[in-house]
């Protein structure tokens, strides 16, 4: 039952931000660069959780996020500026071929280990923005405008979904089964998971909230461009995961807003910047390298410590 | 030899030595027994460096090694086979040895190589291949082998019969005798099979919970009573 | 003769790959660390390279070695500031502190002389020969030559000295190595100042056969050489060489096709067949781990 | 005719590059049994555990489970049909607790699916209530039930080779494999570990075979022996014949163990 | 001087604040950086001078990290928060076309020193975005231009073709130089392209040079083209080759080599070479701000940005009122600019006469001068 008061409580809140954000930015009182930073941070926080649910709980290590941003981006952009249907189509299908080309990429290289699995995904994510960057249907290497279709609205039911979804399936049998493979994998296999079917799993629900996540990101800012899908973008969410605390939702949820924040606010210092931004990056890797949360989630500070066994 | 007084070691939070002492002598075999988690291998540990005891003294040959580097300890004479073998996989069974006496800059290397050889004769049969793929009980050779090869004055040895067939801890407990017959070396032996180890020792000592609980000659450990119920499973 | 000319090209470029990834599988062989600063190390290389012949007006070889030497350095310092608190947590937190230190580098480059690029004077003459029709300039040969013969010498330094026997040691089992006597402080700072000796050489080569040099110039070569270490097997020294003499053909036979917007692309998916059929490269062994 | 055994290895064997880890491998185990494997260091016990698990692929021979053949068999296949094991060298999943550590090994018991965990539909909270509720039962016969939400890599070493087989116990088998469960145990934990494990049999009914250097854990419960030297079976029978067969004694026992162990 | 002001509507009197969205870190930090540099030496002297209107200019810079996104925020914090009458921005047309709805939506002037694709003052569908302007040239014109030298004064049949993919400018060059050349009977014979931040082109040459053209066009930024001239003739291929406005950088001479660039030529707006008086003051006081750097086309581009907004500004007489100034900007007439004498044309793209140079030892010489 306490699960269940959980969710409810996790609603009302989502609704009761939701609304207020409405309230403020029809007052006028957020004005269009707020609004729109909070639209940034959110597509931001739904890069971060998706791709927290491959590393940080079926502990796969793959850098290739941004690929699978950019046929999110690419796919929804196609549906609605050549297809004209309608924006929440578009999101759904940028989601669902994201998820599709999560399959086909996963299913190959989930069977590396390590490093040699992050060069990989690193080399597909490659691969996918190549391939964009050849087909002049979609602007070639000068990209494709898009009309700006995202807004706050769409924007936070796509992030509710995607921690409502990632959250339910980590709290279940299929979200341990993932953990069990992050923790042992020869042990989870011989425990009865069959663990290439949850790594693909894991990989293609990641992948498909980061196309979702592409389908707001195209349409939020006004054209895409393969540019903009490069590996340093995939590093740019691995950093959200990895120094949030691989393996809590919510770190990866404070470190997306906190890393976004952080790097907005520094656009008007162009020339340090860069430095400002690796030095922190750095600093909290050296005196927090379990990153902000470990593995802990928000919500453990709000329970009782967890009783200590032993002695 | 080595005098141990009062040493404190964390884990982080965890204490794992609670003013621990323990004293040895020159050429004698004494051993450490205890349950499992009971701090004996964190106390191999602290000896030859690897871990840095908070507080306390220990005293090696009248000098003061605690908290020192372990590759300055190895060169005063300590070798400990750790926990495990931890022999260096990738590597053939010669150039472990070779790595044993990395800290020694004399001649007499090759003759040392041999003469651990003429001690493990299954380590010569293999010199050429690759130490990972030894068996458990050939790697504990090569584990012992190695710390020999420093010319150590002390031998510190973490559960060398584990996991080893019966034959094999035959063999392994009869060599540690021989090590410390003919070439006089003292040895500090850390052991779960407490009925073998208290037949080899002089001396030994029970340690619980990161305490020394009891101490006494060999006979007198392995006929009380206590040590019976709880060691050797009488 | 085309194809004699581009087979020439491919080792010319995968050459310079080499090079890199020779450090790079270096530092990785001992430590495990995917080290991003690699291609920024080899940056400095460079430049300490074109400031010490176009402003103090050294001649190549003197450049070279101070560009090795202030390499080595900071490749020590790098080790020392960032990386060696984190040698017992996670290897992504130690990846993710390397991207960071990368970035670092790149922007405080950029912050003391700005972005633009920087021409490399004319140090080391280039000739041209004619070979079976193709053209080969003497500078890729001796590119060509010089990562042949550092191959051999790190691999003689690994196997058969001393510190290199340590390096393997402290490569397998830190704890173990201490009680061997060895410093591991001191090995791997050793492993970190010849990984980047190698980087900053591999910079003042790139600077002459290249000419241009940049703030930015280490991220694509240094990624490249990382896939070239990957897809030799990554910490396998010869591996290294020939990964890179692989990506270097690879990525000129598809120009060579015609396809050189596809060119990067047709390198990953070479890289990925590559693992698919040998998970860890070329030369690596396949250390599944023993149940 | 006699009922089927539950387990059949027929001249069974895999080869490393040019090393023959195991060959020929002949063992039959039928219900109800508490069967040991013994041998030298190096002789393929956990080779023969990892044939029988899924984890190599036999390259002779075949393994059946009641009449089912395995090779080929992903672990986790094999594990769902009925055996399950535990590791040499422990392999919990550290940062989860204990409770959680079997669940997982739960897992393939459970029938929601993801759809229904996803939208919380009435059968995932039923599935999970389930899982939970046999988890905790597991745990009790474990005593580990007061530790349930304790991280698994916080046990004392002992409590997690309970653990262990406890979480092997999760997933269901009707075979038990125990890969040297003693290591590491003074004489006094090696003899509750006897008891536990003969407390378990008769509890679930499990067929076991167990690896185990430990002479008297293995001469003390073992109703069978099977000895492996250098890949192959060299010796097979009741403990008392194991114990005087010269074979045996010049490979793996050095002398004879004395009867009263 | 300016007052301590900060954003907000109150200190817009006494500065004429303008804000620069600029690639000032990333992949292409050189670009952006390279505007920067010369906003900063225009700025400079137009505050000595006593300002536009005795108010001085602010420049609001913002790094955009050479990234589409980025850039649209950059643009929304400028005219949201700072409240800038202008934006000069950005240096690729991808981060200005990502800019050029907020720009209009907000009536603030966007200005982009050198996107060069048509749609960024032109939306998709051919609607015109009011508010955004642009200093540098179009792509078309000097490919045609181009194309025309090719066939008639040098007289070659056979072509090649070596265009950086990764650019629109590029591309735009190469299409509308293929067009004319091939408009006047000449034939390409080989078409490849690069990307920008590649090194190694041999391979590429090694199958230009196998189609032997007698001509190759290759458009594309100093960067990269001082290497491929330097690879191409130490691969032997001594044919005449041509780009445009982008190679023009001192550092072009550098990289490739004067020797190299020898039968080289380039259409320009302008030449550093040029005697006209405007230019070598530029090129002097750009040395004297930059300790002795010689100014490239960036630099021209972003010093003659700010200058295209001060003389709007001056004929609306108006430096808040952005929709004046939009309008003045539009009807930009004959103003003499450092990269050329520019109208601003009903698109909105810049009509300047384009020069064709020749590269003699590491000199730009003057060869002909081309009207629009
Ligand atoms: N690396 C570590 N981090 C934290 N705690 C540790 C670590 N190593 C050991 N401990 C703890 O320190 C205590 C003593 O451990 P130690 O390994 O010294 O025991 P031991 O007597 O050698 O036991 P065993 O018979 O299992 O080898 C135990 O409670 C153990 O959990
Ligand atoms: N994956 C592998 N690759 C190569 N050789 C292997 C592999 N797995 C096991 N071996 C070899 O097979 C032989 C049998 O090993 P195994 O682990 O089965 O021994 P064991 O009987 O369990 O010994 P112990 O009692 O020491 O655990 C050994 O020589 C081992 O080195
Ligand atoms: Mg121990
Ligand atoms: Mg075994």
């Amino acid at each position: 039952m306490k699960k269940i008061k959980g969710f409810w409580l996790f609603l009302v809140l989502s609704i009761i931000v939701y609304g207020t954000v409405q309230v403020l930015i029809n007052a006028g009182i957020l004005n269009n660069f707020y609004s729109n930073t909070l639209i940034f941070i959110s597509i931001n926080i739904i890069l971060a959780v998706s791709l927290h649910l491959v590393i940080g709980i079926t502990g796969q290590f793959s850098i290739g996020h941004a690929g699978f941003l950019a046929v999110g981006a690419y796919i929804s952009a196609i549906v609605t500026m050549k297809l004209s249907l309608p924006f929440p189509i578009a999101i759904l299908a940028g989601g669902l071929i994201a998820a599709l080309a999560g399959l086909v990429v996963g299913i190959p290289t989930l069977r590396l280990r390590g490093d040699y699995l992050a060069i990989a995904t690193l080399g597909f994510a490659e691969i996918i923005r190549i391939v964009f960057l050849n087909i002049d249907a979609v602007g070639g290497a000068a990209g494709m405008q898009v009309t700006k279709m995202t807004t706050w609205t769409y924007t936070f039911i796509c992030l509710f979904i995607t921690i409502a979804v990632i959250t339910n399936f980590t709290k279940s049998r299929h979200g341990r089964a993932c953990i069990s493979i992050r923790e042992n994998e020869i042990a989870a296999d011989a425990m009865g998971i069959n663990t290439t079917y949850y790594k693909v799993v894991a990989f293609a629900i990641g992948s498909f909230f980061a196309g979702i996540a592409g389908g707001l990101y195209a349409h939020n800012f006004y054209i895409i461009q393969p540019s903009q899908f490069g590996f340093l973008k995939s590093f740019d969410i691995l950093i959200f995961v990895v120094l949030g605390g691989l393996g809590s939702l919510s770190g990866a949820v404070i470190s997306a807003i906190l890393l976004t924040v952080v790097s907005t606010f520094l656009q008007g210092y162009p020339e340090t910047r860069m430095i400002i931004y690796s030095l922190v990056l750095v600093l909290v890797m050296l005196y927090r390298p379990q990153g902000l949360m470990g593995t802990r989630e928000i919500t453990d500070l709000f329970k009782r410590k967890s009783v200590k066994g032993g002695s | 030899m080595l005098k141990v007084d009062g040493i404190d070691v964390f884990y982080g939070n965890i204490h794992a030595l609670k003013g621990v002492s323990i004293e040895v002598l020159e050429g004698e075999i004494v051993t450490l027994i205890g349950a499992n988690g009971a701090g004996k291998s964190t106390l191999l540990k602290t000896l030859s460096g690897l871990l840095k005891p908070k507080n306390g003294t220990i005293l090696y040959e009248n000098m003061s090694i605690a908290g020192k580097q372990a590759q300055t300890i190895v060169k005063s004479g300590i070798s400990h086979v750790p926990e495990g073998r931890r022999v260096f996989a990738n590597m053939t069974v010669e150039e472990n040895l070779e790595l044993g006496a990395f800290v020694r800059k004399d001649k007499e290397i090759q003759k040392d190589i041999q003469k651990v050889y003429d001690l493990f004769p299954r380590l010569y049969e293999r010199r050429k291949q690759l130490s990972g793929t030894l068996s458990g009980g050939e790697q504990q050779m090569l584990a012992m082998g190695r710390a020999i090869m420093a010319r150590p004055k002390l031998l510190l040895l973490d559960e060398p019969s584990m996991g080893l067939a019966p034959i094999m801890v035959k063999t392994i407990f009869s060599i540690i005798e021989e090590i410390n017959k003919t070439n006089g070396t003292t040895i500090l032996l850390v052991e779960q099979n407490a009925h073998m180890a208290l037949s080899v020792a002089k001396r030994g000592y029970v340690i619980e919970t990161g305490r020394v609980v009891l101490t006494g000659s060999a006979q007198d450990l392995q006929s009380s009573d206590e040590i019976k119920s709880a060691y050797l499973g009488g | 003769m085309e194809w004699v000319q581009q087979i020439v090209n491919g080792i010319s470029l995968g050459s310079i790959y080499a090079l890199i990834a020779l450090g790079y599988t270096m530092v990785y062989g001992i430590i495990k660390l995917i080290n991003f600063a690699h291609g920024e190390v080899f940056m400095i290389g460079a430049f300490v390279g074109f400031y010490s012949i176009a402003g103090w007006g050294f001649g190549f070889f003197p450049a070279l070695l101070l560009a090795m030497t202030v390499c080595a350095i900071m490749g020590m310092v790098i080790e020392r500031v960032a990386y060696r608190r984190l040698r017992n947590a996670t290897r992504i937190a130690a990846l993710i502190t390397a991207i960071g230190i990368s970035l670092f580098i790149q922007y405080l480059v950029i912050y003391f002389r700005g972005a633009q690029p920087e021409a490399y004077p004319n140090v080391l003459s280039n000739k041209t020969f004619d070979f079976f029709g193709a053209q080969i300039s003497s500078q890729s040969v001796m590119i060509l030559s010089t990562s042949i013969v550092l191959m051999l010498l790190l691999q003689f330094i690994v196997h058969k000295t001393k510190v290199g026997k340590a390096m393997r040691a402290v490569s397998h089992d830190m704890d173990a190595a201490r009680l061997m006597g060895i410093n591991v402080n001191t090995t791997i700072s050793a492993t970190f100042a010849i990984g980047s000796s190698l980087a900053g050489a591999a910079g003042v080569f790139f600077g002459v056969y290249y000419t241009k040099i940049e703030p930015l110039m280490g991220v694509i070569p240094g990624l490249k050489a990382f896939v070239a270490a990957v897809l030799g097997g990554i910490g396998i020294i010869p591996g290294a060489m020939v990964g890179g003499l692989v990506l270097g053909l690879v990525e000129t036979v598809v120009s060579a096709f015609g396809y050189s917007l596809w060119r990067d692309a047709a390198a990953f998916i070479i890289l990925i067949l590559i693992l698919l059929f040998k998970p860890s490269g070329i030369f690596g062994k396949n250390a599944r781990e023993k149940v | 005719m006699t009922e089927q055994p539950l387990l059949q290895v027929k001249e069974a064997g895999i080869q490393f590059g040019g090393l023959k880890a195991v060959s020929g491998l002949n063992i039959e185990i039928n219900r109800g049994e508490l069967v040991g494997l013994i041998g030298p260091n190096g002789a393929g016990k956990t080779t023969s555990f990892n044939l029988l698990t899924g984890v190599y692929v036999p390259t002779e021979g075949e393994i059946l489970l009641e009449g089912e053949r395995l090779n080929g068999m992903a672990p986790y296949q094999v594990t769902r049909r009925g055996i399950s094991r535990t590791f040499q060298n422990i392999r919990l999943f550290n940062e989860l607790s204990v409770l959680d550590n079997v669940k997982v090994a739960n897992h393939s018991k459970a029938k929601h699916s993801i759809v229904s965990s996803v939208l919380r539909l009435p059968s995932h909270f039923s599935g999970e209530k389930e899982m939970e509720e046999k988890s905790l039962e597991l745990l009790e016969i474990f005593q580990l039930h007061k530790l349930k939400d304790e991280v698994a890599k916080n046990l004392p070493y002992g409590q997690q080779r309970r653990l262990e087989i406890a979480r092997a116990l999760a997933a269901g088998p009707k075979l038990l494999l125990l890969d040297e469960p003693a290591a590491g145990m003074n004489p006094q934990e090696t003899h509750e570990l006897m008891n536990l494990i003969a407390f378990i049999r008769e509890k679930f009914d499990l067929t076991i075979l167990l690896i185990e250097h430990d002479m008297n854990l293995v001469m003390g419960i073992c109703e069978r022996i099977y000895v492996l030297d250098h890949g192959q079976l060299i010796a097979e029978g009741l403990p008392e014949d194991i114990r005087n067969n010269p074979k045996v004694i010049e490979a793996y026992l050095g002398e004879e163990v004395p009867k009263d162990a | 001087g300016c007052g301590g002001e900060s954003a907000g509507g109150g200190s817009k009197d006494d500065v004429i604040k303008i804000g620069a969205n600029l690639e000032l870190s990333g992949p292409v930090a050189s670009y952006g950086q390279g505007i920067a540099e010369g906003i900063d030496l225009a700025v400079e002297e137009i505050n000595e001078a006593g300002g536009i209107d005795g108010k001085d200019i602010k420049i609001v810079k913002v790094d955009n990290k050479s990234d589409g996104p980025e850039a649209t925020n950059a643009a929304i914090k400028l005219t949201e928060n700072d409240q800038v009458t202008a934006i000069i921005g950005s240096a690729t047309s991808g981060n200005t076309v990502a800019q050029a709805q907020v720009a209009n939506g907000a009536e603030t002037i966007l200005l982009s020193p050198s996107g060069t694709s048509p749609n960024v003052t032109i939306n998709e569908d051919g609607s015109l975005n009011e508010f955004v302007f642009r200093t540098s040239f179009i792509d078309p014109f000097q490919g045609t231009v181009a194309a025309n030298f090719a066939a008639g004064d040098l007289g070659v049949k056979n072509v090649a073709i070596f265009a950086d993919n990764a650019s629109d400018y590029a591309k735009g060059l190469a299409a509308s130089f293929k067009e004319t050349f091939e408009g006047a009977g000449g034939k390409v014979v080989a078409e490849e392209s690069y990307v920008a931040k590649d090194t190694d082109f041999r391979s590429t040459l090694t199958r230009i040079k196998s189609a032997n053209p007698e001509f190759i066009f290759i458009p594309g930024y100093y960067e990269e083209v001082g290497l491929i001239v330097k690879q191409a003739r130490e691969m032997g291929i001594d044919v005449p080759l041509m780009g445009a406005d982008g190679w023009d950088s001192p550092k072009l001479v550098e990289l490739a080599g004067a020797d190299a660039l020898n039968n080289t030529f380039i259409t320009n707006h302008y030449s550093s070479g040029d005697p006209d008086e405007k230019i070598q003051s530029f090129v002097k006081k750009f040395g004297e701000k930059y300790d002795g750097k010689s100014p490239d086309a960036f630099n021209a581009l972003g010093y003659d940005s700010v200058y295209l907004l001060k003389d709007a500004m001056e004929r609306a007489g108006d430096t808040s009122d952005a929709s004046k100034i939009k309008d003045a900007l539009a009807e930009t007439k004959d103003l003499s600019l450092v990269t050329g004498i520019v109208t601003v044309d009903e698109d909105h793209n810049p009509i300047k006469s384009a020069t064709v140079l020749e590269y003699k030892d590491g000199e730009q010489v003057f060869k002909s001068k081309v009207n629009p």
